[in-house]
């Protein structure tokens, strides 16, 4: 008798894909914006031309979501501008997602390097945040670079705690000892074990990042310390057109709608990713299901 | 909105009250003489009073001083107080005061500087009298005694005072209100200084003529952010607030607040480096870049319309008759790419090269007009690169490199007495502008004996500087108040509010 | 008057498979009923569903899986599979009380054990409701019924954390919680497989007397016939989700008449009886012969493997040895007032190639805490053990460890936190072949379907998640495990506690041919002293981490000199009271 | 407990002789310096260099490390330039309007995070709940400066129920600084509940399948009873770890609330510290927070301590 040990019928991602509709019409719509960012910009006027006569115009024909402070086009700005936000996000996103989860999976579970690493990233932490994207934003200059370099610094910190108390309560967990007697040795266990259990917990910790990302991609530029100009990101859109709130609303309610839309739709993803990811979770959510459908009273 | 009071709808003066004013920071210094930041300067007007003061066309109008004589060679002035004037403390004004105050004038203010080389003594002659003699003749003493700086203070209040000014206990000076309180980063709040010695004339507008100060206290709000000074005026949490150009269109269609222009105003510049190792220390690159900038295009991102933006050349404001000239507007009012981008090329600037733009991000304009810039000189193939930083990192990056930058952005305060004060004149350390010619003119100026030479050197100063380029002007922002309508008796002069008062 | 009825009962889970549901039966059309005041034992194969089936019965398994229940769970005459989840909350508790296996994770650990055992109170069978008073009654009755389950001490236990407690005081505070409430039936569920058999005698005293006291009706799952036999009324048997049997346990035990129950039976270990050269198991093929009438009812449907006699080859096996070891917990501090645990106390021990030996003790005597030291997850606070070319001394395992881990496996105890939750069955056990032996591709998928087979799983179980699995099935997983690699020293720490006699000795002929083909050492450390008895080389006691004697079971179970082994052997329950009584059935 | 303590000061000392070497090089080596920043563009390079030398901002950045150091290891945090008045007080007066805004928005984000989750989690077909928690994806999609011009511009402009700014400290008069402080909280809160409401969820969901619930049903317990006395123990120890580091962070000032309802906190002035090159404020502010930050990081463990027992006893 023979047991497939590896092959399962489809992967979970394609059969989560099938059954969830929402989390495939989430991803649908998420694809279509990074693609619409990605090639549509050569088709539309130039993202940084001014034309400072026709500023502040409504949404027309010609300006399809008007014209912002400098008469540059709102949509352009609007597309090229997600191209550097959906890009700056997903890049620190992996950054301080990588650099976190590397940091916090090697001191919780290397328990000799814990406490030097967890002290740095304690002085690391409450070093002021804004200090801190400054000091680098006037040592480097205010470019992508500097902010994807700023945020990550900034994040890792946070994701590595996040991280560490989790691999502190799995690696305490008996199938740990297990994977020894096994004779795994521990930097696989890491991986094997020790990381897909934690992976439910970094997903979350993926979407609350690159949502942190969008925000405070924003409010760097509100206090002036964003990518520098005339680059668009949708923070900078917000930060630019908050003073004319009452004059031209479509200048900050355009990129808002924007990032809310593109955190929303990562959320959305990522918790179902999450169940996709546990299979704890799944069978969880299988049972909500069938009990909000009354098949178990 | 309805414009300006008129004394007609103003009806009787109310006595009594509390005026809440928003101001964008804290003073951070009540000392005028270290601190030239603007809130300092509004309320060190309601605090303080100069020997001379000006009048609502930027004229000198005697002040604290009765009467005073110049010597038949110019070089002598002999100043007589006012008798009675006594300061918030209750000490009298005597001639020691004059002395001690305007010394420190001399050594520690910007225009007080230039014109301390001609002093050759400054002495108080008894109580009452003070005697200045100079080593040549100059022109503007008068005007330049009435700027902000030359304020009077105690003299026992300036000893030992550092270089970064005296503290809250040194704001004492001999105007309508006095200081009640600081909270600092949160407000200031004056109270009325009941032995004020008001002069007798009628009132000449301005900072000059009889004060009246009808409201009880005048509180300074602090507050930084441009929508939060809007809302808070719509929602009547503060009467009074001079927000930035962009809410101008808002509030002026705004029916429940007063929208008025305020006396004075910045003249908005383009400064090019003139230090080896700028693109723009040949005198050439900086013309094509006069050629090439697209003024127009420019003021209208400045917001607020023609209403707010004078488009002239001229380096003083309109409301100071004596110094405004448009002398070289044709210079500034030139535009043509196609001959900026072949100057360009004779001065070494080429296709391809990357000018580097320091700005700040301490108003909003300046990015903006980098940002335009770059798109301007992008139309003739020349990079740019922007640096922003908060204001005394950009001073300090040029500070540290100053060959290491091309153009930067700032504005001037235009409302100025005399050409000491010009930023044409007054930057020439910290772009390399300073040259020969308008060092001869600033002293021409100073050796002239009537208003109408004045004017005419003023002209020649004017031209010189759109021929050398020391700043390229973009246009003049005029500045604007918004305040309730409660607010009567207020003429648009600056933060000045004594002959106000509230109605309810 | 019965209290429980259950009428054709099926009970199965819906799963989701490749887009659509399908549904799959654990029970099929189980009828029983359960008379006030009576004992019902269920016993039966591991995973034939009495957890189930008990879970279905309080209508706690839909908060977990995605259930249905067909047929009549009728208790008191209403039927539970009807009401609505209001209702049937005042069933729960009030009416029906419940014990689970695992104390400890039965227990809220962020709760004092005081405060659970309130919240417990039903007095009138309604929550307790309105202030000091009805605390005070809710307290006088925790208070109560802590004395009465023997824990004297009540201010203190009540003032407990679970975890500071020991398996026995646990499952003790499990039961006086279950009787909080008064219920009118109480189910446990393997509520002793985890104690030593000591705290067992105890405990099942204990659970008579208070079910005599408060009349309470019983249902108890077992594995152990012993157990059954001590304190059932009636006795029902299970067998791949169906009952084949239920009689009053004279009958049952004497003369059963379903095929299964007689080779259960049969399968038991008894005292005095050596099991070294094999354990009968229940052979399918002729259970299922005789069911269907293929061959005569008096055919045996048991087979007893029968080793052949050759010595196992122990040539490279070496011996293990065990010099004066301690292990000590925590460590002294003057800021905290707790003091070090002594786990283990000079244990010296020699286990020579191809030994089986055999451990018992009291729970919490520091066998486990041996094993681990021997299996190198602990290092000794002092001491040494020995190894062939290994050593592990409180430095460390000294020498390549992946050739230690070739050569030593450990059983863990507890299988449910032993399994990574994320892994399926078959990922597991193909783990130690990738790491310890060059087993790739389809030859190791087919090793691992092997492993699966022998240790007697359903081949379905590969892609299943451990939480899918039965108590026993997830046991079976952590044996597969670790003999995967064909180790030379097992450390089997209980790895038979949740399995049923049978499929128990099934795993005991796989780790006894091992031994005899690879000449394998094992320390074996259980509470089933029976087992111990019928198949060790040797057996040691331990009690209070001290190794108080070995000898070989014959000595220890004749002729031992420690007062704590004596209790141990009077305490350990037998079925052969019974069997030698009727002289049935005969072998 | 005292062996926790014992560590905690010693990590303390050690964080903030981290933090305040950093700071001091960090803001030193930032190009400008307050006597630039107050004198202006126009100002001659020696009279730069005179009010730099009366500010004690000469001599070699190592020897003023350590005269700063050496001072304050004495205590003297120094003056600050433009407050004219020594750091402490100026920071202490800075700290009340951040605390209050801090522990009123965690607090509520606490609470309805709680709330929110095991409604959702007790009722789990009930729309409003599933609604509230799906909705929680929104709340941290939200830029907080973008919420807070819009509630201003409905609530406190063209409704009038809500002053648009303004701070009135909750000590003196608690009645007046409530309307205040609504507007600002409200915008703290949406995107924090959101983030604990995730938080929370997450680890609840970990709780669920845990052998000691079906004790606690079998008991009785309505699901109410299930999720609040015996989940939420157990699934609140990853909440308060998300909310220390929230809290800590918020000590650092919340600058973008903080300057759009004018609000006098740590955040503003420590920005403001920066853009002035108040250098000893700008040192005086960052040690504090440190401090802070340590502190409320101690409270964690402690708390941790309190929800789980095992931590206490062993
Ligand atoms: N959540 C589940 N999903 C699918 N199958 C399950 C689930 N829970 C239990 N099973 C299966 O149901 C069957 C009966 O399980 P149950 O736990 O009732 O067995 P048991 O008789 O109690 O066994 P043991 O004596 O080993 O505890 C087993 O085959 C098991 O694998
Ligand atoms: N990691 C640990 N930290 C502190 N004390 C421990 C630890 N592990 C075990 N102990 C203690 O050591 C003693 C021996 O425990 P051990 O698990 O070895 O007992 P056991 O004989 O296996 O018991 P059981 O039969 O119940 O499994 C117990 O008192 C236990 O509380
Ligand atoms: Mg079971
Ligand atoms: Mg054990
Ligand atoms: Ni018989």
């Amino acid at each position: 008798m023979s047991v497939p040990v590896s092959g399962r019928a489809a992967s979970p991602l394609a059969r989560a894909l099938r059954r969830n509709r929402l989390l495939s019409a989430a991803t649908a719509l998420l694809v279509l914006i990074v693609l619409a960012v990605v090639i549509l910009p050569p088709f539309l006027p130039d993202a940084n031309a001014t034309d400072p006569v026709h500023r502040l115009l409504p949404p027309s024909a010609d300006h399809l979501l008007g014209t912002d402070s400098y008469g540059r086009d709102v949509f352009s700005r609007l597309v090229s501008g997600g191209r550097t936000s959906l890009g700056l996000s997903a890049l620190i996103t992996v950054c301080a997602a990588f650099t976190g989860m590397v940091i916090g999976l090697v001191s919780g579970f290397y328990r000799a390097v814990d406490a030097v690493v967890m002290r740095i990233m304690d002085a690391w932490m409450s070093f002021p945040a804004i200090i801190l994207a400054m000091a680098l934003a006037i040592g480097l200059g205010a470019s992508i670079w500097t902010e994807l370099i700023a945020l990550t610094v900034l994040f890792t910190p946070f994701t590595a705690r996040v991280i560490r108390s989790r691999v502190l309560s799995v690696a305490a967990r008996q199938y740990i000892g297990a994977a020894r007697v096994s004779g795994m040795r521990p930097a696989k266990i890491l991986v094997v074990h020790v990381l897909p259990n934690v992976l439910p917990l970094a997903l979350v910790q993926v979407v609350i990042l690159s949502a942190s990302a969008m925000l405070v991609d924003g409010a760097m530029s509100f206090l002036g310390m964003g990518i520098a100009p005339p680059t668009p990101t949708w923070g900078n859109m917000i930060a630019e057109g908050r003073s004319y709130l009452v004059q031209a609303p479509w200048l900050i309610v355009v990129p808002g709608l924007a990032i809310m839309a593109c955190v929303l739709l990562l959320n959305l993803i990522g918790s179902s990713m999450r169940d996709v990811v546990d299979p704890r979770a799944r069978a969880l959510g299988d049972l909500q299901r069938l009990r909000a459908r009354g098949a178990a009273r | 909105a309805p414009s300006a009071n008129t004394a007609a709808d103003a009806g009787p003066p109310v006595r009594g009250g509390n005026l809440i004013v928003a101001v964008p920071t804290d003073p951070q210094s009540l000392d005028m003489v270290a601190n030239p930041g603007q809130v300092t300067a509004h309320i060190g007007n309601l605090l303080y009073e100069k020997l001379f003061e000006v009048d609502k066309e930027f004229a000198a109008r005697p002040m604290l001083v009765e009467t005073y004589e110049t010597s038949s060679d110019r070089l002598t002035y002999t100043f007589e107080l006012r008798k009675g004037v006594t300061f918030h403390d209750g000490s009298p004004l005597t001639a020691e005061d004059v002395v001690a105050s305007l010394q420190r004038w001399l050594k520690s203010h910007v225009t007080g500087q230039q014109v301390a080389p001609d002093v050759v003594t400054l002495k108080a002659k008894g109580d009452d009298t003070v005697l200045l003699k100079l080593k040549e003749p100059r022109y503007p003493l008068i005007d330049e005694l009435a700027s902000p700086g030359a304020e009077i203070y105690a003299a026992k209040n300036l000893e030992g005072v550092p270089a970064t000014g005296f503290t809250d206990k040194g704001a004492i000076g001999t105007g309508p209100y006095k200081l009640a309180s600081w909270d600092i980063g949160r407000q200031v709040v004056l109270e009325r200084y009941g032995n004020y010695k008001s002069r007798a004339d009628q009132d000449w507008g301005g900072q000059a003529g009889a004060k009246q100060a009808y409201l009880d206290t005048i509180t300074y709000k602090v507050v930084a952010d441009q929508d939060a000074l809007v809302n808070g005026l719509q929602t009547g949490q503060w009467q009074h607030a001079m927000p930035g150009n962009d809410q101008y269109t808002a509030l002026k269609e705004n029916a429940s607040i007063v929208v008025g222009n305020v006396a004075g105003a910045n003249q908005n510049v383009i400064i090019p480096n003139h230090a080896k190792g700028s693109k723009f220390a040949d005198v050439r690159a900086r013309q094509a870049l006069n050629l090439l900038m697209d003024k127009p295009a420019m003021n209208a991102a400045t917001g607020g319309g023609p209403d707010l933006t004078a488009a002239v050349g001229a380096m003083v404001s309109e409301d100071n008759p004596a110094l405004y000239s448009t002398v070289g507007d044709e210079v500034y009012k030139q535009h043509d790419p196609a001959k900026a981008k072949e100057l360009f090329a004779q001065a070494g600037v080429k296709a391809g090269d990357t000018v580097r733009i320091v700005t700040s991000n301490s108003y909003p304009q300046f990015a903006q007009w980098a940002v335009l810039l770059q798109d301007q000189l992008a139309q003739i193939d020349i990079k740019t690169k922007i640096d922003t930083y908060d204001f005394p990192t950009m001073l300090g990056t040029i500070n540290k490199d100053p060959g290491g930058w091309d153009l930067t952005t700032l504005f001037f305060n235009a409302a100025l007495t005399s050409p000491s004060q010009m930023p044409a004149v007054t930057l020439g350390a910290f772009n390399g502008s300073a040259s020969p010619e308008i060092a001869a003119l600033v002293r021409e100026y100073n050796a002239v004996t009537s208003p109408v030479q004045a004017k005419e050197v003023m002209d020649k100063l004017q031209a010189l500087v759109w021929e050398q380029l020391p700043v390229i002007t973009l246009s003049q922002s005029r500045l604007y108040a918004a305040w309730s309508p409660e607010l009567k008796g207020y003429d648009g002069f600056y933060r000045v509010f004594w002959n106000s008062w509230l109605k309810r | 008057m019965s209290l429980l009825n259950l009428t054709d009962v099926t009970i199965g889970v819906t799963q989701d498979t490749a887009g659509h549901e399908e549904r799959l039966d654990l029970v099929h059309g189980l009828t029983l009923d359960v008379v006030a005041g009576q004992t019902l034992c269920v016993v039966g194969e591991s995973g034939s569903g009495k957890t189930v089936t008990a879970l279905s019965v309080v209508r706690l398994l839909e908060f977990v899986a995605p259930v249905y229940t067909e047929g009549e769970i009728a208790v008191g005459g209403v039927d539970v599979t009807r009401l609505g989840a209001e209702q049937m909350r005042a069933y729960r508790g009030a009416r029906i009380g419940m014990i689970f296996q695992e104390a400890l994770d039965s227990l809220n650990p962020a709760q004092r054990v005081g405060a659970q055992l309130l919240e417990a109170y039903r007095p009138d069978g309604v929550p307790a409701r309105g202030g000091l008073k009805a605390r005070r009654a809710a307290e006088a009755k925790a208070k109560a019924l802590l004395a009465e389950v023997g824990l004297t001490d009540t201010a203190r236990i009540m003032a407990l954390y679970p975890h500071q407690m020991s398996g026995g005081m646990q499952q003790r505070v499990m039961i006086a919680m279950a009787l909080m409430s008064d219920p009118d039936i109480l189910i446990a569920d393997e509520p002793t497989t985890a104690l030593d058999v000591t705290t067992q005698a105890e405990i099942l005293a204990l659970f008579q007397r208070v079910q005599r006291e408060h009349r309470t009706a019983c249902v108890f799952i077992t594995h152990d016939m012993g157990v059954a036999a001590e304190i059932a009324d009636r006795i029902a048997v299970m067998y791949r989700g169906r009952l084949v049997e239920i009689g009053d346990k004279l009958d049952i035990l004497t003369a059963p008449r379903h095929p299964y129950t007689r080779a259960l039976l049969e399968c038991v270990p008894r005292l005095g009886v050596s099991r070294r050269e094999g354990f009968p198991t229940i052979s399918e093929a002729r259970l299922r012969a005789v069911t269907e009438g293929t061959a005569g009812r008096d055919e045996p449907v048991t087979e007893t493997l029968r080793l052949p006699d050759a010595p196992a080859p122990v040539g490279d096996t070496p011996p293990l040895g065990i010099d004066r070891v301690t292990k000590v917990y925590g460590r002294r501090s003057r800021l905290a007032r707790r003091s070090p645990v002594r786990a283990v106390n000079e244990v010296s021990l020699e286990i020579a190639p191809g030994e089986f030996f055999g451990l018992v003790g009291e729970s919490g005597s520091g066998k486990t805490t041996l094993g681990r030291m021997v299996a190198a997850l602990e290092t000794p606070t002092s001491g040494r053990i020995a190894f062939g070319e290994h050593q592990i001394t409180p430095a460390g395992l000294s020498g390549d460890e992946r050739a230690f881990r070739r050569q030593a496996q450990l059983v863990f105890q507890d299988p449910q936190s032993s399994l990574d939750p994320r892994h399926t069955v078959a990922r597991i056990i193909a783990e130690p072949l990738r790491e310890l032996t060059p087993l790739r591709g389809g030859e190791l998928d087919r090793r691992v379907a092997e492993l699966i087979d022998e240790v007697g799983l359903p081949a379905g179980c590969a892609d299943r998640l451990p939480a899918q699995l039965s108590g026993g099935q997830r046991q079976r997983v952590s044996i597969a495990r670790a003999v995967a690699a064909r180790p030379r020293l097992i450390v089997a720490d209980e790895p038979t506690s949740a399995l049923d006699v049978s499929v128990q000795g099934q795993v005991m002929n796989l780790l006894l041919q091992l031994r005899r083909s690879h000449g394998i050492s094992f320390l074996f450390i259980t509470h089933n002293l029976s087992l111990v008895l019928s198949v060790a080389d040797r057996v040691g006691v331990m009690y209070g981490g001290e190794l108080i004697e070995t000898g070989t079971p014959h000595e220890i179970a004749t002729s031992s000199a420690h007062d704590y082994t004596r209790r141990l052997l009077a305490a350990n329950p037998d079925l052969s009271a019974y069997i030698g009584r009727h002289g049935h059935p005969s072998r | 407990m005292a062996a926790l303590l014992l560590r905690r000061l010693r990590d303390l000392v050690l964080i903030l002789l981290i933090v305040g070497t950093m700071m001091f090089f960090v803001v030193r080596l930032m190009p400008g310096d307050p006597a630039m920043a107050i004198l202006g563009p126009t100002a001659r390079p020696q009279d730069v260099e005179a009010l730099r030398q009366s500010m004690g901002l000469t001599g070699s950045l190592w020897n003023q490390y350590l005269s700063w150091l050496g001072n304050v290891v004495q205590g003297d945090f120094g003056t600050s330039i433009t407050y004219h008045a020594s750091v402490i007080p100026v920071v202490a007066e800075h700290f009340l309007p951040t605390l209050t805004l801090a522990v009123i928005s965690t607090a509520v984000s606490f609470v309805v995070a709680v709330v929110v989750t095991f409604w959702n989690a007790v009722a789990p077909r009930n729309p409003v709940a599933a609604l509230l928690t799906r909705l929680s994806g929104l709340g941290m999609a939200i830029p907080d400066f973008w919420i807070a011009l819009i509630l201003v511009l409905v609530f406190a402009v063209t409704l009038r129920w809500f002053p648009s700014s303004g701070y009135v400290s909750i000590l003196s008069d608690p009645a007046a600084a409530a309307p205040t402080l609504v507007l600002p909280v409200i915008c703290l809160v949406i995107g924090q509940s959101a983030l604990f409401i995730l938080t929370l969820r997450e680890s609840v969901l970990g709780e669920l399948p845990q052998t000691y619930l079906r004790t606690a049903r079998v008991k009785g317990l309505s699901e109410r009873q299930v999720m609040l006395g015996h989940v939420l123990p157990n699934a609140l120890m990853p909440l308060v770890t998300q909310l220390g580091s929230n809290f800590a962070m918020m000590m650092g000032g919340i600058v973008i609330i903080e300057s759009i309802f004018v609000i006098p906190g740590l955040g503003s002035l420590l920005l403001g510290a920066v853009f002035t090159r108040d250098f000893p404020l700008v040192q005086g502010v960052t040690l504090f927070v440190a401090l802070m930050f340590v502190l409320v990081n101690l409270l964690v463990d402690l708390s941790y301590a309190l929800l789980d027992p095992k931590v206490r006893v062993s």
